[in-house]
């Protein structure tokens, strides 16, 4: 019979405002084995963890309950608090009585009358429990950053900063990212190539870091300390040792019709390219949906003028196995699409653009060289209207957008609108704004000076309608402060699409077993202490994968996430979670079921000797699992047809015990 | 070996009052074309005027009951039920899905109908052009085409009533439709885009402020006669009266006349 | 608000199907309005007026009649706000009223032009008499 | 309101990772759903054995509900496919028995949908209330 000890906290007001919490340690009093129970205002805190300690050491307790906050808050806080008092740290089980009772119901009666129930469940559950003991696993002391992004390029530089390896894996056939696209930075407007490339330069040169661009993570095994990775690393045609990157091959190419990507199709490139001047690692690639060679065999242009003798056309895709400790996450952002924007006329005149194509207009390296033309016709746009909110903050169920702020928007857009009328005076300038955020160091000083300085006009209300007539945009406008509908003659329309996850990123996060939203952003294991880990272990989040950023946010975000894994890598052992299946192997009768069900591959069947009754001896086939392998699943479990399996901390009895005594 | 199937596919067919009266051009050419196609329209028997506009008003029952009869038929007969006149489509369509999924909306019609079955809004409702798309295909008009409208270029407008509320009539892209665009296409001609195909001509305010349907109307059509358009299309008698009416000067005809052309079931005259 | 003003609201919104309260203030149903200028109360005024239980000068206007039902201002809102919803019943509210057709059978002559197609008619006799 | 209102017994398992991330959620933002629900946390949703369903109700529970991450999401890998299958077969059974479809349900829900959360539980308590008390499987030599 387990002596138990049952603690009932207040949590301030945020419990006992609606449970009443004498009177829940009061009915708990009588509860098998329980052995002691009372109530204090902040179990968590110092004192109330002393209490806990104290009641340990004076009554022998074997077993505690905790009424509190969420399991998911402080089950950790309380098992430490737990071994510090002798007792095995599995020994305490939590009743959730905040998140899922004060915090849900308003009426102090039917909130009292749950948490008893609630803490009935836990005592009755805690009865069952035993004592476990984690096994350890060895941690492999390198780093994967998927994404070289900002977010994975400041990661990486910093975990390599620490000594530890690192290898990107990038997509694309070079790292940089969307900040690699942009012309200038809000809110100081350095120029983001400048701050860029040489952070790009230091991850070339960094000797503990290695780049796999164009590449893709396709498989993922292991656990946290653990990994076994998959990158496959796509045919470029081109050996990435050999290749200079002089670009003579570029010069040659006949194909020079492929839109490029890097300038938002709003230019061409060749078949063999490299997407832009600083790209690392500087080498070409060969798009195989444009070169004639690998399409037909007709050309081989590129092989013959490249003097080091690069160029491979029989290049294959290239599988490489690795182990890591961690993983980081930062796989960035994209635009939306416009498609269902359409009345802002985008996929019906060229001169309606999105922002990120704007960045592209402005930038020295894009293709009008930094000159603001009209995609249309190359003239210089007098009037220029930029849409807020092109499909954020939009309601869930319209389907068209999203729910959230993309964040980025306000800033960006008084930045280009900045920009405009310093580069061009005689532009008019519009900016149509539902509302101006920039909660941001120096960002709203930056916002005003566009329009008190630069004499940008903001107008506060949204654009209906977007009419392309003649070289005209007819833009039909309301402005809710004038409360008049405007009817404004523009050369480009400028639409700030909301951002979304890349889409790259839902099934890698299937991969790693990682959370996502429902936007597909990913889940950060406690949405205010722990912002850049995933509730998976080993897991880091970097950048606007997580949810939408700035560069500067991103940066800061990517540097917390290093010292998270820096804090991982420099341990020797790590502890493992010791709540795994167990067979009884008497009971076992080598069926197999629980082999089959195992995502892991944890359950191994051996033969065994049993010693019979009448002293014969009897081999068998039973199942054993590998604990540093087991997850604790438990599918196993359900799977067993004659009950041997079981799981340590969530046992078929305590769960049973648990639903006896909520039907009560 | 097979036969092949020659039996002419059955639907349910909903003409409205002005397909009778003004607009018998839409009318006559919508079954002529749907036979040559392959299909062929049952009249709803003892259809009534479907009221024009779909009040979205919860608490309007009784303007809503033509529709539900209709509806009902095509249940009945187990067809979907297919509409030429954008408003009739409209508001059968709007019906339909108040039917479906306002149970309190549903409950008080069947109520009132008081007949032995109950309606749930189990017909599916079909435009004519969404038949031609997806029941016909586009693909087989083309090679039904005898004398392609080849050269002209012609402007689809869809105007409100075909694209909107597109939670309800999910017949294309509100902001960017292309089933007209397919079909001009797929005749031979070449169709032209411009913004406002999808924008209001002013519907039935033309007898409330005049001046408003011209303004409305006559944005359309410049729209359009800038994108480079010879000849205006629609399903609309209500839009192409309007567009008339102010000052079109190029033709506005139906896409049944267009589409009676290609096939060769009727002269190309382009007098409006 | 007075008591009388909050049943009318009410009634609206229950009529209508429209919860106002998701408006954000864009201006989007206003930007879109063909019917704008013809609108002594445009579309985000008229959301926000029903909100505040303000419908007396909205039963009032003229503009309830020159709405053409084109449900731009449905489909381009980014709150699902559905404000041609509201103006339709509260055109409602004032045509259920004995006497109160804003246009009658007689008055339909005088837009006769041999031309004009049925469907007209019947919607705007629809829309604005009972 | 009536005195002796009918309240039934809620049985929910929620898995660790998803669904009782999304219950704390709720309670983070402060949506209600009925008292008459009580979560029991399973490391996933695959880990509910079907005899824990049967014995809900046969201590009287009125309705059962398991919860676990979206298909593809699970944190296991698969668990939620075989919860999945496993339960559908249950159901259909229990069906049979006599205890309503309604009664038992399957509910994919994320740790970021507090919302959904409260809005599935609101929803299946209106319904198992709907249905009143279950008496098909309640074993009364269980009840003291």
């Amino acid at each position: 019979m387990q002596r138990i000890g049952v603690f009932v906290c207040w949590c301030g007001t945020n419990i006992a405002g609606t449970v009443d919490v004498k009177a829940v340690a009061e009915a708990l009093k009588n509860e098998p084995g329980v052995i002691v129970s009372t109530d204090y205002q902040y179990m968590c805190s110092q004192s109330g963890q002393q209490m806990i300690k104290d009641a340990i050491a004076e009554h022998k307790l074997t077993g505690i309950v905790v009424c509190s906050c969420s399991p998911r808050m402080h089950e950790t806080t309380f098992r430490k608090t737990a071994a510090s008092a002798g007792i095995n740290p599995y020994m305490v089980e939590i009743a959730n009585i905040r998140e899922q009772c004060s915090w849900v119901h308003k009426d102090m009666p039917i909130g009292t009358e749950k948490a008893i129930i609630l803490g009935k469940a836990a005592v009755a559950k805690v009865n069952l429990n035993a004592p476990l003991t984690p096994g350890e696993s060895p941690v492999t002391k390198r780093a994967l950053v998927i994404g070289g992004g900002i977010a994975g390029i400041q990661t990486a530089l910093d975990i390599a900063d620490a000594g530890f390896p690192v290898d990107i894996v990038e997509k694309k056939p070079t790292i940089g990212g969307k900040m690699a696209q942009l012309d200038k930075t809000f809110p100081t407007l350095d120029c983001a190539a400048c701050i860029l490339t040489p952070k790009m330069v230091d991850v070339a040169q960094n000797d503990k870091i290695r780049i796999f661009s164009y590449s893709e993570v396709t498989d993922v095994k292991g656990f946290v300390g653990n990994f076994d990775v998959t990158i496959r690393k796509h045919a470029r045609y081109v050996k990435e040792d050999v290749c200079t990157g002089c670009g003579a091959c570029i010069e040659k190419c006949p194909m020079k019709k492929v839109p490029n990507e890097f300038n938002l199709g709003m230019d061409n490139r060749t078949a063999i390219y490299i997407p832009f001047a600083q790209a690392t690692p500087k080498v070409a690639t060969i798009d195989p949906n444009y070169c004639n060679m690998l399409k037909n065999g007709k050309c081989g242009l590129c092989a013959k003028v490249c003097a080091a003798g690069a160029i491979d056309y029989t290049q294959k895709d290239e599988f490489i196995e690795e182990k890591y400790g961690a993983i980081v996450v930062a796989t960035g952002f994209n635009p939306i699409s416009m498609e269902k924007f359409d009345e802002y006329a985008y996929s019906q005149s060229k001169d309606v653009i999105t922002s990120l194509e704007f960045e592209r207009l402005t930038n020295a390296a894009g293709p009008t060289a930094g000159k603001l033309l009209r995609p249309s016709d190359g003239k210089h746009p007098h009037t220029i209207v930029f849409v807020q909110c092109v499909g954020s903050r939009c309601e869930a169920c319209a389907e068209k957008g999203k729910e959230y702020c993309s964040k980025i928007c306000c800033m960006y857009t008084a930045k280009h609108a900045m920009l405009t009328r310093d580069k061009y005076p005689d532009t008019d300038v519009y900016v149509f704004y539902i509302d101006v955020r920039t909660p941001g160091k120096n960002f709203d000083e930056f916002y005003r000076r566009a329009v008190e300085e630069y004499g940008v006009h903001y107008i506060k209300g949204m654009v209906g309608k977007v009419t392309p007539e003649g070289d005209k945009l007819k833009v039909q406008a309301s402005d809710l402060l004038l409360n008049k509908q405007l009817h404004i003659d523009a050369d480009l329309v400028v639409l700030a699409a909301a951002i979304e996850p890349d889409k790259s990123a839902r099934p890698l996060a299937t991969l790693l077993t990682a959370s996502m939203d429902t936007n597909d952003f990913f889940t950060e294991a406690h949405p205010k202490l722990r912002p850049v880990e995933s509730p998976t272990a080993g897991v880091f989040l970097s950048g606007a994968c997580q949810g939408p950023k700035d560069i500067p946010e991103t940066v800061s975000q990517a540097g917390a996430a290093a010292s998270k894994v820096i804090g991982l890598l420099a341990k020797d052992k790590l502890t493992g979670n010791p709540c795994v299946a167990h067979s009884d192997e008497m009971m076992c009768n080598g069926c197999s079921s629980c082999e089959r069900v195992c995502p892991y591959g944890a359950i191994t069947y051996n033969d065994k000797e049993f010693r019979m009754p009448d002293r014969t001896t009897l081999i068998r086939r039973v199942a054993s699992v590998n604990p540093a392998v087991c997850q604790g699943c438990g599918a196993c479990t359900v799977a067993c047809p004659s009950g041997a399996m079981d799981l340590h901390g969530f046992a078929s009895s305590q769960i049973m015990a648990e639903v006896d005594a909520i039907c009560k | 070996m097979l036969r092949k199937r020659t039996k002419m596919m059955k639907v349910s067919y909903f003409p409205g009052c002005t397909l009778k009266n003004k607009a018998v051009q839409l009318d006559i050419y919508a079954r002529k074309c749907a036979e040559a196609l392959g299909v062929s329209l049952e009249e709803i028997e003892n259809w009534q005027c479907c009221g024009g506009v779909f009040s979205t008003a919860k608490d309007e029952i009784a303007t809503k009951l033509s529709s539900v009869r209709a509806l009902k038929e095509a249940k009945e007969k187990n067809r979907p039920l297919v509409t030429v006149c954008s408003a009739c489509h409209n508001v059968i369509k709007q019906t339909n899905h108040a039917m479906s999924t306002d149970a309190e909306f549903a409950g008080k019609v069947n109520r009132y109908m008081a007949e032995d079955t109950d309606y749930a809004g189990e017909t599916e409702v079909m435009h004519y052009l969404e038949m031609l798309r997806d029941l016909v295909g586009f693909d087989k008009i083309k090679e039904k085409v005898v004398k392609p409208l080849t050269g002209k270029k012609i402007a689809a407008y869809y105007g409100c009533l075909l694209l909107r509320p597109n939670s309800v009539m999910k017949m294309d892209n509100p902001e960017n439709p292309r089933i007209i665009e397919d079909l001009i296409r797929a005749l031979g001609a070449e169709p032209v885009m411009y913004a406002n195909r999808n924008e209001c001509c002013g519907g039935y305010v033309i007898m409330e402020s005049p001046s408003l349907a011209e303004k409305k109307s006559q944005a359309v059509v410049e729209n359009a006669k800038s994108a480079g358009a010879e000849i205006i299309t629609t399903a609309c008698p209500l839009c192409r009266y309007n567009l008339l009416k102010n000052g079109a000067d190029i033709p506005v005809i139906y896409f049944t006349e267009l589409l009676a052309q290609a096939l060769g079931l009727k002269e190309d005259t382009d007098e409006q | 608000m007075s008591s009388k003003n909050e049943r009318l609201r009410d009634e609206i919104l229950k009529r209508s199907g429209v919860n106002p309260k998701k408006c954000m203030r864009c201006g989007k149903c206003s930007a879109t309005c063909p019917a704008y200028d013809e609108m002594e109360y445009h579309p985000h005024q008229f959301v926000s007026m029903v909100e505040n239980g303000d419908i007396e000068p909205l039963i009032n206007s003229k503009g309830i009649y020159r709405c053409l039902s084109c449900f731009a201002c449905v489909d381009r809102c980014p709150r699902g706000v559905e404000p041609a919803k509201l103006v339709e019943a509260v055109r409602l509210e004032v045509i259920r009223k004995q006497g109160a057709n804003h246009l009658t059978a007689d008055g339909v002559e005088a837009f006769l032009d041999g031309e004009i197609p049925q469907q007209a008619i019947v919607s705007a006799l629809r829309k604005y008499s009972k | 309101m009536q005195v002796n209102e009918y309240k039934p017994l809620i049985v929910a398992f929620c898995c660790n990772w998803c669904s009782y991330a999304g219950a704390d959620l709720a309670g983070n933002n402060r949506l209600n759903y009925p008292a008459e629900v009580k979560i029991i946390r399973v490391p996933c949703s695959c880990r509910v054995n079907p005899m824990f369903v049967l014995r809900a109700f046969q201590r009287g529970a009125d309705g059962v509900i398991i919860c676990g991450c979206h298909p593809g999401d699970c944190h296991y890998t698969s668990g939620n496919y075989f919860t999945r299958r496993r339960m559908a077969l249950l159901f259909s059974m229990l069906d049979y028995l006599g205890i309503e479809k309604e009664r038992t349900r399957v509910e994919w829900v994320s740790a970021a949908e507090g919302a959904k959360f409260a809005a599935t539980m609101n929803d299946f308590v209106e319904k198992v209330t709907a249905l009143g008390e279950n008496k098909r499987l309640e074993d009364l030599r269980c009840k003291k």
